[in-house]
Order: C-alpha cells, then sequence, then structure tokens
C-alpha cells in the first residue's frame, strides 16, 4: 500500500476514534467526561502516532501531545503541581533531550516494519486485552474518595507537596495526618545530580576510547 | 588304600579343592607368566590332580552306588555354606543366596568327565600350542573356564549354576576369540574376530532366558537350591490338581532357552560351528564335551520342573536339531565342521531323549560323547597340526600310515559315536532310543512328537554314522591330496569359498548390519560353484565348471600356485590353508608347503590315547562280561537313575512306578520289548550309514557327485546349512540395527524436540522471540541451532544480546505471571 | 470518570509503550516507549492516590518517578550518542556486544 | 577425632584448596602433592569408618554432627551418614582420590584445575552426608560450578557447549528442587513444635505420620488440582533425573562426557551421576511416600526405557565415549527399576548398581582416555586390532567391558540380578512384564560392548596405530582398584550388602513398602 494512503486511513481512523471518545465521555459523564475523553484521547492518541510515525522528529512531536495529555489527567486529578512538573519535565526537559537526541543521529526511514508492527501491535494488544478484562473481572477496588464530579478540592497539591517535602516526619494537617518526605526529597535531589553528570560524562567521551576490540583490531 | 566310603568332612574340602586348583592356576599364570616359565606344565600337573581328585571322589559315587546306598551330598553335611549377597547367617535364607556343594551321582560323573577332559586337553595343548604367541594366556584362560565348569557341576543353586554358566560363556569368547589377536593366522585372525562375539551374544540370547527363568522361580518359590526346586514344584503340582501351572511351564521354557542357547539347539546353534575359529582344543574342550553338555546338565538338574508340555517342546527341538545338523554335517569338508556339526546333532540327541523322559539316558549320553567329542576333536587337532594347519579334508587322505595313532584312536571314537556296539556311544545311544521306544510303545504316553523325534533321532544316527566314517575316509584312506596336487587343490578351494563361513561375508553382515544385497549373490556364485567342486573331490582335473564369480579368481590363482608358492598367490582365501608362520618351526619356509605330514608328539597322542579308552569303554567296561553286553546294565545307569538323582519321592512323581503285579508285569515287558527295539534299530540304522559310507568313499567314489547333482537346489541348502545364518541376518540383526539406528534418531531428533518442547515453553515465553527472529537473519541459524542442538540451544536463543528482545521475553513473561495470578 | 477509567488509560498507555519498545528498530524509540511506560505508571499512581487515602503518598511516587525519568533521559541520550559512536548506528539489534 | 570425623572428610580438601591458592602456580609439582594428600586423607579416613568405626547392625544415622547454621530460617549443619550413604562416600573419595594422579596429564593452569578438583570433592561428599535439606541444597550447588568449570576450561573442542548444556540441565533440575524444598520449608515449618523444619529425617517422619501434606501452605493441600506431594514429588524427582540422568533427561550427558577430559568423565560417571539416584532415596522417595507409591510403575517404565533405549542408542554410536556415556544411562535405569519395585532386594540392588557402575564406568573411561591419549580422537571405526600391541590395556578393557555387561563373579552381575529379581518379586503389577522387557537390554548390552570390542581391539591392526605404547604404570594403578573392586565386590557382595542392610530395612519401613 503506499504510504500517504495509509497515512490517510490511519488519521482518519484516529480521529474518528477520537470522535467517538469524546461521545462516549459526553454520555457518560457530561463535561467533565469530555474533558476526560480529551486527554485520554491526546495520550493515547499521540503514543499511537509516536509508535506508527517514520520520521522520529515527528514521532517525538506525538509524544509531546501525550505528555500534555497526561498533564491533562493529572489536573483532571487534582494533581496540579503534578501537571506542571509534567508539563515542565517532559514537555520542556525531556522531550527536548529527545529532539536534541534525533538530531545528533542520522534520520533512518526505512526503520519502522509495519509487519512488526502489526505483530507487536496483536500480540501486547492481546495481552494487554486479556490482562486488562481479567482484572476489571477479578479486582475489588477500594475507592475512599469520591468520583470527580467537578468539585475541586479546596486547598491546591503544590502546596501540601510542598510542605511534604520539607517535613521530616509525620506531621498533623487539616486533612489528617501527613507522612514527611524530606529523605525522598533528598535522595532524589542527589540522584538527578549524579545522573547528569554521569550523562555528561559519558557524552563527553572520545569516541575513539570507545571502540570496540574487534573494530581496533 | 583310602576308603571308598563318602566321607562329608574331608570330601567337601577335596571337592572344593577341584575348582580351586585351575582357578589358582589361572591367578599364577596371569600375574607370574613371565616368571613362570614351566606355567603350561604346572598347570597340566594341576589338572593331573584335579583329575585324580574328581575320579577317586566319583568312585566312591560308584562304590555307593554298587553298594546300593542313595549317593546325595550337600555341603550343608560338612557345615560348608556360605551366604552371598549377605555374609552368612546375618538374614533368613529366603532372603539370601545360600551356596553349597551339591555332590550328587550326576554331579559325580560329570566332575569326573570333566577332570579327564580337561586333563587330557591340557596335556594335548602343551603340545599344539606350543609356540603360538599367546601361548600363557591360552592355558591361563582354559584353566579358568575348568575352573567354571567344575564350579557349574557342583552348584547346588540354579543362580550359582548361571553364574558359573556365564562364566564359561565368557571364556569361551576369550577362547573363540583366541586367534583374533594373532594376525599370523590370517583366515582364523578374520573369522574369530567376529566369531567370539557371536559366539557370546547368540548365548547370551539364551542366557537370558535362562536369567527369566530364574526370575519366575525366584518370585514363586523363593529359593533356587535345586533340592528344594523339586519339591517346591511337586507340591505346587499337587497343589494345582496335578497339573503344572502356566507359570511353571513358562519357568521350563525360559530355562531350556538356556540349554538352547548354550547347547546349540536349533534355532541357537549358529554359534556353534563358528566357535571352531578358536584353537582346536579349545573346540574339544568347550564346544564338545563340556561346555556344550552344560545345557543338558542343566536339564537334568532341572528335569522335575519341567512340564509335560516344556518336554515336548525338548523332544521337538532336540530331535529336530540331531536330524537337521546331521544332515549338514555330511555335506561339510572342515574337518572341524563335520566335528561341530556332529556335536549338534549330538547334542540334540541328548536333549530329546530328557524330552522323552530318559533323562538318565540323556545324561549317560553326555557323559559318553565327552569322552568320544573329545577325542575325535583331538584327533583332528592332531590331523591339522601333521598337516600344518590344514583343515579342509579334500587336501588330506591317505593318513592312515602316517598318523598311525591318531587313525587309531579317530576310528575308535568314530565307531563309538556311530553307535557300534562294544563301543561307548553304543551304549548311551541305545538307551537314548530306548527312552522314545518306551513312550511310544506304551499307549498311554504314546504321542506324535515322540515319534516324530524317534523317526529323526533313528535317522540322525544313520546319518552320524554316514558322515563320521566320511569323514575317516576322506581323511585317512586314498592317496595323499595336499601335497602333489596342491595347484589343483587350492584353485578348487578358491572356488569353493565356502568353507567353513567365509569370513568376508559374515564380517560385512556384521561391521554394517544394514542392507547386504550384493553379499547375497556373492553367496550365491559361491554355492553353484561348489556343487562342480565336489564332483572333484577324489582326483578328477577340474574341468571348465568354474565359470563365475570366484571360481575364475580361483584360476587366476592356479598359475601362481603352480610354483608352489602359496604365499604370493594373490587369492586371499587360499593364504587360510596355508599357516605361513607354523612351518619356521619346522624348518622349512613358505614355499615349502608341500611337506609331509606327520605324527604328533606324544604329548598329544597321550591324551589321544586316553581318551580313546574311554572311547571304548567309557559307556561300559564289558571286558567283564563280554558276552552280555547287549543285556548289559552300564555303570552309568548304576549310578545316575531317577530315584539317586531326585530322591524317592520326586523320582516317583516324575517317572510313577507300575503298581500292581499286572501292571509291573506289562512295564516289564514294554522295557524289554522297547530296549529289543531300540538294539535292533540302532544296529541297523549304525549298519546303514557305515555301508552307505564305504560304498561311497571307498568303493564307488563317483556317487557323492551324482547324487548331489541329483539333488540340486535342495543339496545347496544344505550345503549353506539351509540359510539361517542369512535368516538371522536378514531378521534378527537387520531388526536390531533398525531399531539402533531408530532410537539414535530418536535421540538425536526427537528428544531433542522433547528439549525444544521444553524449548516451546521458552517459546511461549516470548512467543515474540520466534516472531522477531524469522524477520531478523539470525533467525535462521539459531533455528538450525535449536533443532540441532538440545536445551542449550533452546535457551541460547533467548541469549542474543538484543535488548529488545529481553524486553520481549520480560513482556511474555510478566503476562504469564499476571495471567497465572491471576487464574489461579 | 471513575478510577477504572483511569486505569484503563495507564493501561492502554503502557502497552504502547511496549510496542514503541518491541516493535521500533532506533534506540530512540525505545527511550520514548520507557517514558510512556513511565507515564503510564504515573497516572496509575496519582489515580489511586485520588481515589485511594488522599494522601501525597503517590504523588510523592509519581514526582519521583518524574524525576528519575529526567535523569534516565538525560542518562540514556548520553548512551545513545555513545552507541552511535561505536556501531555507526542506533539500531538495538545492533548493539550485542553483551552476547559475547 | 571420631565425632567430627565427617565434617573432616568434607572439608579437608578445603584446606588443600586454601594450600593451592598460596603455591606459585609455577610449582605444579607441589600443587600436585597437595592435592594427592588433600584427598588421600579424606579416602584414609572414610576407609577406616566404612572398616572400622561404623556399625553395621543399625539403621539409624551415625556419625551425627547438629549445630544450628542460619536461624533465620532454621537451617542447621546437619550431618550424619547411614548405610545407604556411606558406600558412596566411600567411593567419592576413592575417585577423587584416583582423579588426582588421572589428571597428572593435563598442562593448563593446573593450580586453578587441582582447586576446583577440590571444591568438587567438598561439594559431592557434602552431598552425601548432608541430613538438612538447606545443607544439601547448598552442597548441591557448590558441586555443580566446579564441575562446569572443570568442563568448560579443561575440555575438549566444544567444551563451553557442553558445559552450558551440563550446567543449564542441572540448573533446571536445581531450580525444581529448590521450589519443592521451600514448600516443604514452609509445610514443615507450620507444624507444631517443629525446631529442624529443614531437616531431611523429619521430614521423613512427618511424611510417615501422614503431615506433610503441604496443609500450611498458603494453597493448602492442592494446587492446580494436583495433591501438594504430587507437586513436591515430581519436581525432586526431575530434579534428581536430570542428574541421573534419565531418559529424556540425559541429553546432556554424552555431550558433557565427550568434552570433559577423561578423569573428569571418570568422576562424572563414578559418582556425579549416583548423586540423582542417591537424592531419589534420601531426599525425594521417602519424603513423599504416598506420591512415590502412586507413580512407582511410572518410575519402572521411565527405568526400563532407560535401559533399553541407552542401550540400543549405545550401540549405534561411533564415538567411543559416547557410547560409554549411553552405557551410563543405561546401567542407571536399573537403579530406577529397583528402586520402583519396592522390595528389599530392588531397593539393595539399586543401591549395588549405584556403587558398581561407579566402578565399571570409572574403569570404563579410564580405557577411553588411555586410548585419547594416545590417538587423540574416539572414533570406534578408527582403530582394530590393538590387542596385539597393547596386551595389557586389552585385558583391563576385557575386564571392564565383562564388568559393564553383568558377566557374572564381576560386580554389575550383583546389582543387576538382585534388582531384577527383586523387581520381577515386586507386587506392583505389570512390574513383571517390565523386568521382560528390561533383559533385552542386557543383551543388547554386550552386544554393543563386544561389538565395540571387536572393532577397537581384534581384526586387523592399523598400521597408523603399530607403534603404540602398552598402558604406563600410572594408567594401570588408576584403573587397579576399580577393577580390582570389580572383581572383589562381584565375588564378595556382601561387604556391601551388609553395610547397607540394617539401613534398607529401616527406609523400606520409612517407605512403609
Amino acid at each position: 500500500m503506499k504510504e500517504p494512503a495509509l497515512q490517510r486511513i490511519f488519521y482518519g481512523a484516529l480521529a474518528l476514534l477520537g470522535l467517538c471518545a469524546l461521545g462516549v465521555g459526553l454520555a457518560k459523564a457530561g463535561w467533565s467526561g469530555v474533558a476526560f475523553a480529551l486527554f485520554a484521547f491526546m495520550t493515547l492518541g499521540g503514543a499511537v502516532m509516536c509508535i506508527w510515525e517514520r520520521s522520529v522528529v515527528r514521532s517525538a512531536f506525538a509524544l509531546m501531545a501525550t505528555f500534555t495529555g497526561v498533564a491533562g489527567l493529572f489536573v483532571l486529578l487534582e494533581a496540579d503541581f503534578l501537571a506542571m512538573a509534567q508539563i515542565l519535565i517532559y514537555v520542556g526537559g525531556i522531550l527536548a533531550l529527545l529532539l536534541f537526541a534525533v538530531m545528533l543521529t542520522p534520520p533512518d526511514l526505512n526503520e519502522r516494519k509495519l509487519s512488526r508492527l502489526a505483530a507487536g501491535a496483536l500480540f501486547v494488544g492481546a495481552g494487554a486485552l486479556y490482562l486488562g478484562l481479567k482484572i476489571t473481572d477479578t479486582a475489588h477496588w477500594f475507592v475512599r474518595g469520591a468520583p470527580l464530579d467537578g468539585n475541586v478540592a479546596a486547598s491546591g497539591s503544590a502546596e501540601r507537596i510542598g510542605v511534604g517535602f520539607l517535613a521530616a516526619g509525620p506531621y498533623q494537617t487539616s486533612a489528617g495526618t501527613e507522612l514527611g518526605y524530606v529523605v525522598a526529597f533528598e535522595l532524589a535531589a542527589i540522584v538527578l545530580t549524579v545522573a547528569l553528570v554521569a550523562a555528561v560524562y559519558i557524552a563527553r567521551r572520545k569516541p575513539s576510547d570507545l571502540q570496540p576490540e574487534e573494530k581496533a583490531g | 588304600m583310602m576308603s571308598l566310603a563318602f566321607d562329608p568332612a574331608t570330601d567337601f574340602k577335596l571337592l572344593l579343592a577341584v575348582p580351586a586348583i585351575p582357578l589358582v592356576g589361572y591367578v599364577l599364570q596371569i600375574f607370574l607368566r613371565k616368571r613362570l616359565p614351566h606355567g603350561d606344565k604346572l598347570l597340566t600337573l594341576g589338572m593331573f590332580v584335579v583329575m585324580c581328585l574328581t575320579v577317586y571322589l566319583g568312585a566312591k559315587g560308584l562304590h555307593a552306588a554298587y553298594a546300593g546306598e542313595r549317593f546325595f551330598h550337600h555341603s550343608s553335611e560338612a557345615g560348608l555354606e556360605f551366604g552371598w549377597l549377605y555374609s552368612t547367617g546375618t538374614v533368613p535364607a529366603a532372603q539370601n543366596l545360600v551356596m553349597g556343594v551339591l555332590y550328587d551321582p550326576l554331579g559325580a560323573a560329570m566332575l569326573a568327565v570333566v577332570g579327564i577332559v580337561s586333563f587330557c586337553v591340557h596335556l594335548f595343548s602343551i603340545g599344539y600350542v606350543h609356540g603360538d604367541k599367546r601361548y600363557s594366556i591360552f592355558f591361563a584362560n582354559i584353566s579358568l573356564f575348568t575352573f567354571a565348569m567344575l564350579g557349574l557341576v557342583l552348584a547346588d543353586n540354579l543362580l550359582v549354576l548361571f553364574i558359573f554358566w556365564e562364566l564359561m560363556g565368557a571364556m569361551s569368547y576369550l577362547l573363540i576369540g583366541h586367534f583374533s589377536h594373532d594376525p599370523g593366522q590370517p583366515f582364523f585372525h578374520r573369522w574369530a574376530t567376529w566369531a567370539c562375539k557371536k559366539a557370546f551374544l547368540t548365548t547370551r540370547v539364551g542366557d537370558v532366558l535362562l536369567f527369566v527363568g530364574i526370575f519366575i522361580l525366584w518370585d514363586k518359590f523363593h529359593t533356587l537350591r535345586f533340592t528344594e526346586l523339586w519339591a517346591a514344584a511337586k507340591e505346587t503340582v499337587a497343589a494345582n490338581g496335578g497339573e503344572f501351572p502356566t507359570w511353571l511351564t513358562w519357568a521350563g521354557l525360559c530355562v531350556f532357552g538356556g540349554t538352547v542357547g548354550k547347547s546349540a539347539q536349533f534355532p541357537l546353534h549358529i554359534w556353534l560351528p563358528d566357535a571352531m575359529a578358536g584353537p582346536t582344543p579349545v573346540s574339544a574342550m568347550i564346544h564338545a564335551a563340556t561346555m556344550v553338555a552344560a545345557g543338558v546338565f542343566l536339564l537334568g538338574r532341572m528335569y522335575p520342573l519341567l512340564s509335560p508340555t516344556v518336554l515336548s517342546v525338548v523332544t521337538v527341538v532336540g530331535a529336530t536339531t540331531a536330524l537337521f545338523a546331521a544332515t549338514i554335517g555330511t555335506t561339510c569338508y572342515d574337518l572341524k565342521a563335520v566335528l561341530a556339526y556332529s556335536t549338534i546333532s549330538q547334542l540334540g540327541f541328548m536333549v530329546a531323549a530328557v524330552g522323552l523322559g530318559g533323562v538318565v539316558a540323556g545324561m549317560f549320553h553326555m557323559t559318553t560323547h565327552a569322552f568320544f567329542k573329545a577325542c575325535l576333536f583331538l584327533s583332528a587337532g592332531s590331523v591339522i597340526h601333521g598337516c600344518h594347519h590344514v583343515q579342509d579334508m579334500r587336501l588330506m587322505g591317505g593318513l592312515r600310515k602316517k598318523m598311525p595313532i591318531t587313525f587309531a584312536c579317530m576310528l575308535i571314537c568314530t565307531l563309538a559315536i556311530a553307535g557300534v556296539p562294544y563301543f561307548a556311544g553304543f551304549f548311551s545311544k541305545d538307551e537314548v532310543i530306548k527312552a522314545g521306544f518306551l513312550k511310544i510303545l506304551d499307549r498311554r504316553t504314546f504321542d506324535g512328537w515322540s515319534l516324530y523325534a524317534l523317526l529323526a533321532l533313528s535317522l540322525a544316527a544313520a546319518l552320524t554314522a554316514f558322515y563320521m566314517f566320511r569323514l575317516i575316509f576322506l581323511t585317512f584312506y586314498g592317496e595323499y591330496r595336499g601335497n602333489q596336487k596342491q595347484h589343483r587343490f587350492s584353485a578348487m578351494l578358491a572356488a569353493e569359498g565356502v568353507e567353513g563361513p567365509d569370513p568376508n561375508e559374515h564380517a560385512a553382515h556384521d561391521d554394517h548390519g544394514a542392507a547386504h544385497g550384493a553379499h547375497d549373490d556373492h553367496g550365491h556364485a559361491h554355492a553353484q560353484d561348489h556343487g562342480h567342486a565336489h564332483g572333484d573331490e577324489h582326483g578328477h582335473a577340474a574341468h571348465g565348471h568354474a565359470a563365475h564369480g570366484h571360481a575364475a579368481h580361483g584360476h587366476a590363482a592356479h598359475g601362481h600356485a603352480a610354483h608352489g608358492h602359496a604365499k604370493h598367490a594373490p587369492a586371499p582365501k587360499v593364504a587360510h590353508v596355508v599357516h605361513a608362520e607354523k612351518h619356521d618351526e619346522h624348518g622349512g619356509h613358505a614355499e615349502h608347503h608341500a611337506h609331509e605330514p606327520h605324527e604328533s608328539p606324544l604329548v598329544m597322542t597321550v591324551a589321544l590315547m586316553i581318551l580313546g579308552l574311554l572311547g571304548i569303554f567309557g559307556g561300559h567296561f564289558w571286558l567283564t562280561e563280554p558276552q552280555n553286553v547287549f543285556n548289559a546294565h552300564p555303570w552309568f545307569e548304576k549310578l545316575v537313575t531317577p530315584t539317586t538323582l531326585y530322591g524317592e519321592e520326586i523320582a516317583s512323581w516324575c517317572a510313577p512306578e507300575p503298581v500292581g503285579e499286572a501292571a509291573v508285569e506289562h512295564f516289564e515287558h514294554l522295557e524289554h520289548a522297547a530296549h529289543l527295539d531300540a538294539l535292533i534299530v540302532s544296529s541297523i540304522v549304525a549298519g546303514t550309514g557305515i555301508l552307505l559310507a564305504i560304498l561311497f568313499y571307498l568303493v564307488w567314489p563317483g556317487i557323492p557327485g551324482r547324487i548331489v547333482a541329483f539333488l540340486g537346489q535342495a543339496y545347496t541348502a544344505v550345503r549353506r546349512k539351509y540359510y539361517i545364518d542369512e535368516l538371522v541376518d536378514a531378521t534378527v540383526l537387520k531388526l536390531t540395527w533398525k531399531l539402533t539406528y531408530f532410537q539414535k534418531w530418536i535421540d538425536e531428533n526427537v528428544i531433542d524436540g522433547l528439549v525444544k518442547t521444553v524449548g516451546a515453553l521458552n517459546k511461549f515465553l516470548g512467543v515474540f522471540a520466534a516472531l522477531f527472529d524469522k524477520i531478523v537473519i539470525d533467525g535462521a541459524v539459531n533455528a538450525v541451532a535449536l533443532a540441532s542442538q538440545v536445551f542449550g540451544a533452546a535457551f541460547r536463543l533467548v541469549q542474543t544480546g538484543r535488548i529488545q528482545q529481553y524486553a520481549a521475553f520480560a513482556v511474555g513473561g510478566a503476562v504469564l505471571t499476571a495471567a497465572w495470578l491471576i487464574l489461579a | 470518570m471513575g478510577l477504572g477509567a483511569y486505569v484503563a488509560v495507564s493501561g492502554a498507555l503502557f502497552a504502547l509503550g511496549l510496542i514503541a519498545i518491541l516493535v521500533r528498530r532506533n534506540v530512540i524509540y525505545i527511550l520514548m516507549g520507557i517514558e510512556m511506560i513511565l507515564n503510564a505508571a504515573n497516572i496509575n499512581f496519582v489515580a489511586f492516590n485520588r481515589f485511594g487515602s488522599m494522601k501525597l503518598d503517590g504523588q510523592m511516587f509519581a514526582i519521583f518517578t518524574i524525576i528519575l525519568a529526567a535523569a534516565e533521559a538525560a542518562v540514556a541520550l548520553a548512551i545513545v550518542l555513545n552507541v552511535f559512536y561505536l556501531f555507526d548506528s542506533i539500531k538495538p539489534s545492533e548493539a550485542d556486544l553483551l552476547r559475547e | 577425632m571420631t565425632e567430627h570425623l565427617l565434617s573432616w572428610i568434607t572439608f579437608l580438601p578445603l584446606i588443600g584448596m586454601g594450600l593451592i591458592f598460596f603455591v606459585p602456580s609455577t610449582n605444579t609439582a607441589l600443587v600436585k602433592t597437595i592435592a594427592l594428600i588433600a584427598t588421600g586423607i579424606p579416602f584414609l579416613l572414610a576407609t577406616w569408618l566404612y572398616f572400622g568405626l561404623f556399625s553395621k547392625t543399625t539403621g539409624e544415622l551415625q556419625f551425627v554432627e547438629r549445630v544450628d547454621w542460619i536461624s533465620g530460617i532454621q537451617a542447621q549443619y546437619y550431618i550424619g551418614i547411614d548405610g545407604l550413604s556411606l558406600p558412596l562416600v566411600w567411593l567419592s573419595t576413592l575417585l577423587l582420590f584416583i582423579g588426582v594422579p588421572a589428571s597428572f596429564g593435563i598442562e593448563k593452569s593446573q593450580k586453578a584445575y587441582y582447586a576446583l578438583l577440590m571444591l568438587l570433592e567438598v561439594g559431592i561428599n557434602g552431598v552425601f552426608v548432608s541430613q538438612d535439606y538447606f545443607l544439601f541444597y547448598v552442597f548441591w550447588e557448590v558441586m555443580l560450578l566446579p564441575m562446569y568449570f572443570l568442563i568448560g576450561i579443561w575440555g575438549g573442542p566444544r567444551r563451553e557447549y557442553a558445559a552450558i548444556k551440563f550446567f543449564l540441565y542441572t540448573l533446571a533440575g536445581s531450580v525444581l528442587m529448590l521450589v519443592a524444598v521451600v514448600a516443604l520449608r514452609i509445610d514443615m515449618g507450620g507444624i507444631e513444635g517443629m525446631q529442624a523444619p529443614f531437616s531431611i529425617p523429619e521430614m521423613m517422619a512427618k511424611a510417615k505420620a501422614g503431615l506433610l501434606t503441604g496443609a500450611h501452605l498458603p494453597f493448602g493441600g492442592t494446587l492446580l488440582g494436583m495433591q501438594f506431594t504430587t507437586w513436591v514429588f515430581w519436581f525432586l524427582f526431575i530434579g534428581f533425573a536430570i542428574k541421573v540422568p534419565i531418559v529424556p533427561f540425559h541429553t546432556w550427558l554424552p555431550d558433557a562426557h565427550v568434552e570433559a577430559p577423561t578423569p573428569i568423565s571418570v568422576i562424572l560417571a563414578g559418582i556425579l551421576l549416583k548423586l540423582g539416584g542417591y537424592g531419589m532415596i534420601r531426599a525425594c522417595f521417602p519424603i513423599v511416600p504416598s506420591a512415590f507409591h502412586e507413580f512407582a510403575y511410572v518410575l519402572g517404565v521411565i527405568g526400563v526405557v532407560s535401559i533399553v533405549y541407552g542401550a540400543f542408542v549405545a550401540l549405534g554410536q561411533t564415538d567411543f565415549k559416547r557410547m560409554v556415556a549411553y552405557s551410563s544411562v543405561s546401567h542407571m535405569g536399573y537403579v530406577l527399576l529397583g528402586l520402583a519395585a519396592m522390595t528389599t532386594w530392588g531397593t539393595t540392588g539399586a543401591a549395588l548398581q549405584m556403587f558398581n557402575h561407579g566402578t565399571s564406568a570409572a574403569v570404563l573411561f579410564l580405557v577411553v582416555g588411555v586410548i585419547y591419549d594416545r590417538a587423540h580422537h574416539r572414533d570406534l571405526n578408527g582403530f582394530g586390532g590393538l590387542s596385539q600391541i597393547m596386551p595389557k590395556y586389552w585385558a583391563l578393557t576385557t575386564l571392564g567391558f565383562f564388568a559393564a555387561l553383568g558377566l557374572p563373579g564381576l560386580a554389575g552381575f550383583v546389582a543387576e540380578a538382585m534388582t531384577l529379581l527383586g523387581a520381577y518379586e515386586s507386587a506392583l503389577p505389570g512390574m513383571k512384564t517390565l523386568v521382560l522387557i528390561s533383559v533385552i537390554g542386557i543383551v543388547i548390552t554386550a552386544a554393543f560392548l563386544l561389538y565395540a570390542m571387536q572393532r577397537v581391539f581384534l581384526g586387523k591392526l592399523n598400521p597408523k596405530y603399530a607403534g603404540y605404547k602398552d598402558m604406563t604404570p600410572r594408567e594401570l594403578l588408576c584403573q587397579a582398584p576399580f577393577l580390582f573392586l570389580c572383581v572383589a565386590l562381584g565375588i564378595f557382595p556382601f561387604f556391601l550388602t551388609d553395610v547397607m542392610r540394617a539401613s534398607i530395612d529401616q527406609w523400606m519401613a520409612t517407605m512403609g513398602g
């Protein structure tokens, strides 16, 4: 099949699916359902596009949609700080890094194989679907919070997270006892520092230092 | 003067010394052979002691028998018992295997026979094997064999008997293979190489059957001691309403299977002719006098356990073997082959005798046969020795004057085997025939099998007389043919090509075991040519018959052989008649092939003479009552009767004595009639056979050729031993090889496949792996590896070093785990 | 929308991430796939946090994950560059020195 | 000293190993001396134990040492021997001791070689004396590693393949075993008042009392429709069967043997295979007797298949060592058949067969080693007529072959006869048929050995090999003890059976058979 035709079919199908999702969301839970459907569609559609696209650059941009969608979902889940962090770090940081990598390596437009794609999708999809169905069959969620119905929680999560990060032990708040996360915070800081230093170190090695033996000989 | 009463305290020690002497001799010979320059003579001396001991102890048995006492001793009388599997006394006897020595009339007789024969063979070997490269090993092995045979005779227990039985098999293997280590004798070298294996494996088939019989008996009776087995069998049968239970019949058949293997009965007889690849003393000792008789001995030991069905089978097999081997015997030209088939035939007599109910007759024939057949073989060895290792009777003739002692001994024993009155074989063969008559004359015991057996045995007896005298006439009468007409006989032999089994052909069967169509053509060429060659045996020139196959080859040999340089003759088969190395000791070279045959040295002829004497008097010492010889009661029948063998109870159960006056009278009448009939029949058949031989080979020498021509293909079939070797090759061996290669194939492919299934679990674990690898070029290689290598390959498949594949496995595994967790 | 919907989205995203890892033969796609998977995990964390205890554990985990993802991305890209130098290719199938 | 005799026997080689590490690798003579001493002393101690100290009248464990080891999981250092393990301990110390001089021909990094050999001995003896399942497992794994290196470094051309195959196979078995052991431990841990949940004798006792049914496991006594005991039985059985090896888990054996250097083949065939059989007797069947009784017939069938199939496949081989390897498969089938019979003779026969096969297989592999050292190939069809130039070699080989084919008067026969007689009288239905089938194996075994004999030793001498020297005194001395054992135990089997008797009686009582 010709590439443009495939492309058209793919995006057509994707758009159709998106519309369906929105419709279902609306029917199920009104406008909040639409919001959810929108973000979910952004997330998943972005991922699908990312896998589908031949060009790495386009894939990377598709991934941006995914990250944004996830951020949206975070918002719906009343985790606004996380949503911000998501956009800042993922969209702003990681994606930029990815694009750098893309630019530093040569493009290979013939690397995508539809057969592999189909096989992978089939098997993973089958497995996921199977497990998903099994889980929905058997799992019992212990849901304590109320379903989201437009009532945004009173206190923003950014503040709670900030306080939590700096507390060394359990402390009392209006919502009850919260735990202190300062150790995790410190740890994260150290990991990040070490990782970045290491990344810089690895990346700056001369290629000649890393020649494998058989190529050197 | 020592007392002839049996004293358990001392005599059992002597009995233990009997097998111990050759055993010690063996050990000394093996470990000290370089430091014992006269080990052979020492051993022979030891065997002399053994002979004296056995004869002395046997005389005690005779003494008791003539005094009318029952002579039946077990070493437990002297407190000599030996727990074998566990040490003595630690566990109950029913869980252990307690060995002892059983010294009963049959054992006494057999022990003496073995002692005498083995001494003679040792003595003979000093002369015969002299100069052989592996002289001391030969003596060591033959001593160990003697040990095994003596042990077998003394065994009180079926498993111990089996142990010695197998040990004899192994020694037989080593001794048949004697020449397989000696390239100096090309023909025997090649023949022995596979003949020893054939002998061992063929007998092992029988051994395994015997082993199975032992399983059954042990399972049911939890004892293997003969005396207890007899009693147990009697009880079992009594408890079963007088009928033998089926399992006992099976056990009997299995035990008989052992006999079939060891005593070379049809259809497992095929190993015995090939066992002639061993040195002649070995043939005399193992393959004529003792080891092959062990099968008959076993039947004697197990007789009360044999059900009527088994006895019918025994009868038929024995009679068939006797007749069938005798027919083959009439067509052989190899001196030893004739004797080998004669042995098979005589063993058939013994087996049939047991089957006909004449267990004493069978044992008696075994005893006398041991004497005269050993003598015949040793005489043949003497002839072969004198003729410089020529075995073909067509290359002999006229040896009467050159080897008078050998001739005399051989003639005596031929008369004995032919069943001529006054000679040992007459008495025993007469008994065998009588057993047959006894069975068919009585209406209650008559059956068709017995009639068949009787006819077959009579015919076989006639044939025996015929082929034995044929042997005598071909070898000792007429002109010496090994000399002046060397070239012609070389050519003839080459044309013949089938004297003795053809080593090439058999080796080929053996080595490849698979299809061998080409060889069959080969065989046919031989067989057809043979008929022509046969007609020439009395000095007619070989006319243009030699048209095909090897015959043409033979003519090629002709030109060379005419110069007397047999060594240079291109036909390899000629070489076997010439034993190049042997000539050196006679001061000549290989080219001096044509020099005169000579009498053997004294060590050899003394052995012949001892056995020759026994060939006359071994059956019955008739000098005491020469006039009454036809109504004689030979020593053996005094010594061994069912009663003395198995005891009153068992004997009367096995062969019920007539009760009541009329019955007794009837029985006596019957016995008398049978005796008379047997006498007449055996005299007639022996006479006929001898007469025919005289007519064919002395008076009208042209007749055999004509008969052969008349018989045509039928003769060929007999000449080729009824194609049984070929049949075995084409069925049993082929099947075995098919099975072998099939299973090997399974091992290399299917079990790999099984591990592939294990790998398939792996595969299932990583369904993607297989899929991706199809796309990756490496996949093909990996698939091959998967198929050919086993577990490793399946795992190696995983070890691609590719992260994506690892990821795939991880995912697959996770899915599976999750699925399992949810399902469980 | 209830918890189930979020979990479903998360699961789907996870599966897509797996597909990305498995089917594309470019190291960068593997990275992208990993990011998707991490995001899927994050959605789960936050969703369960929201519908569960209403405490901060889930969000804290998610933050931690994001931080680690950033670190991972940095290191991974460095590695990718090195792989490219080494093998002149960024196909993961050719970087199989581990097999030896 | 006698109260810690077993520990000394087990761990003395470890001291030797430590010493070897301190010897400079150039001083190979000293390395060999240390190795000889470090294996020789345990052998002497084991001999003393066998002939002097051990009491034949009791079936209980003797020379027991028992201290707490890992308190967290209640594993103990619990060792001891009875009549079943003592002969094997003795055989293993002998084999390893002989293995040292048999290895003198090895040139490659000798220091490491002998060090690994020492470690191997520790593992093997440890398995034989352990009475604690955890300890047992640890020793089991300890043994695996040096073997992997010994094959993988000092082996033939395809050594890496063979080594990894051996390793993976055995590891697969170990994993199954580990699962079973953990399950057993958990179940035992749930029994009231249990102090030593890893102890094998305790497990046997509890199993006999019917308490070891998996009731204390999270899923209860049944898993996927199968009894807990059944699971444990098959996991353990397969774990040990791979080691034995039993058809169809045998395919690692020919490869491992073909590639391993001669002394390692000897040790592998002589004692490592016995670990599988020993494991079944000690640590599998009596722990789950109910499952054993349920599947005894299946085991018999597997045993018979091994016997017959192994013999047939051996007949088809052209590689001398492969042939001998398959003969091991065939011979070890008797062990399973004898055990499945559940009679005193059958069990004794199986135990005897393990010992006797240890000696005869050692001889056979040494025989192959002799010719391989000279010709550097093992193709059966490539030789011929060697008896003419190497009469001693031929004589010893003949004796070894006869011992292997079960000639009466030699050791193999006693074991075969007891096994088959014991199996034939078994109460298990169908066992008789199995025995009748298995006797085919006897004939075929004779066939392949004699066929090999014919091809290698008899017939025409291959002129290529005419210059070969007969066996050297070192080679002779390596074979002599095993041949001596073959003959001596063939004539006087009660040297073994008397020692085993009480233990086997007790074992049978435990099994309730």
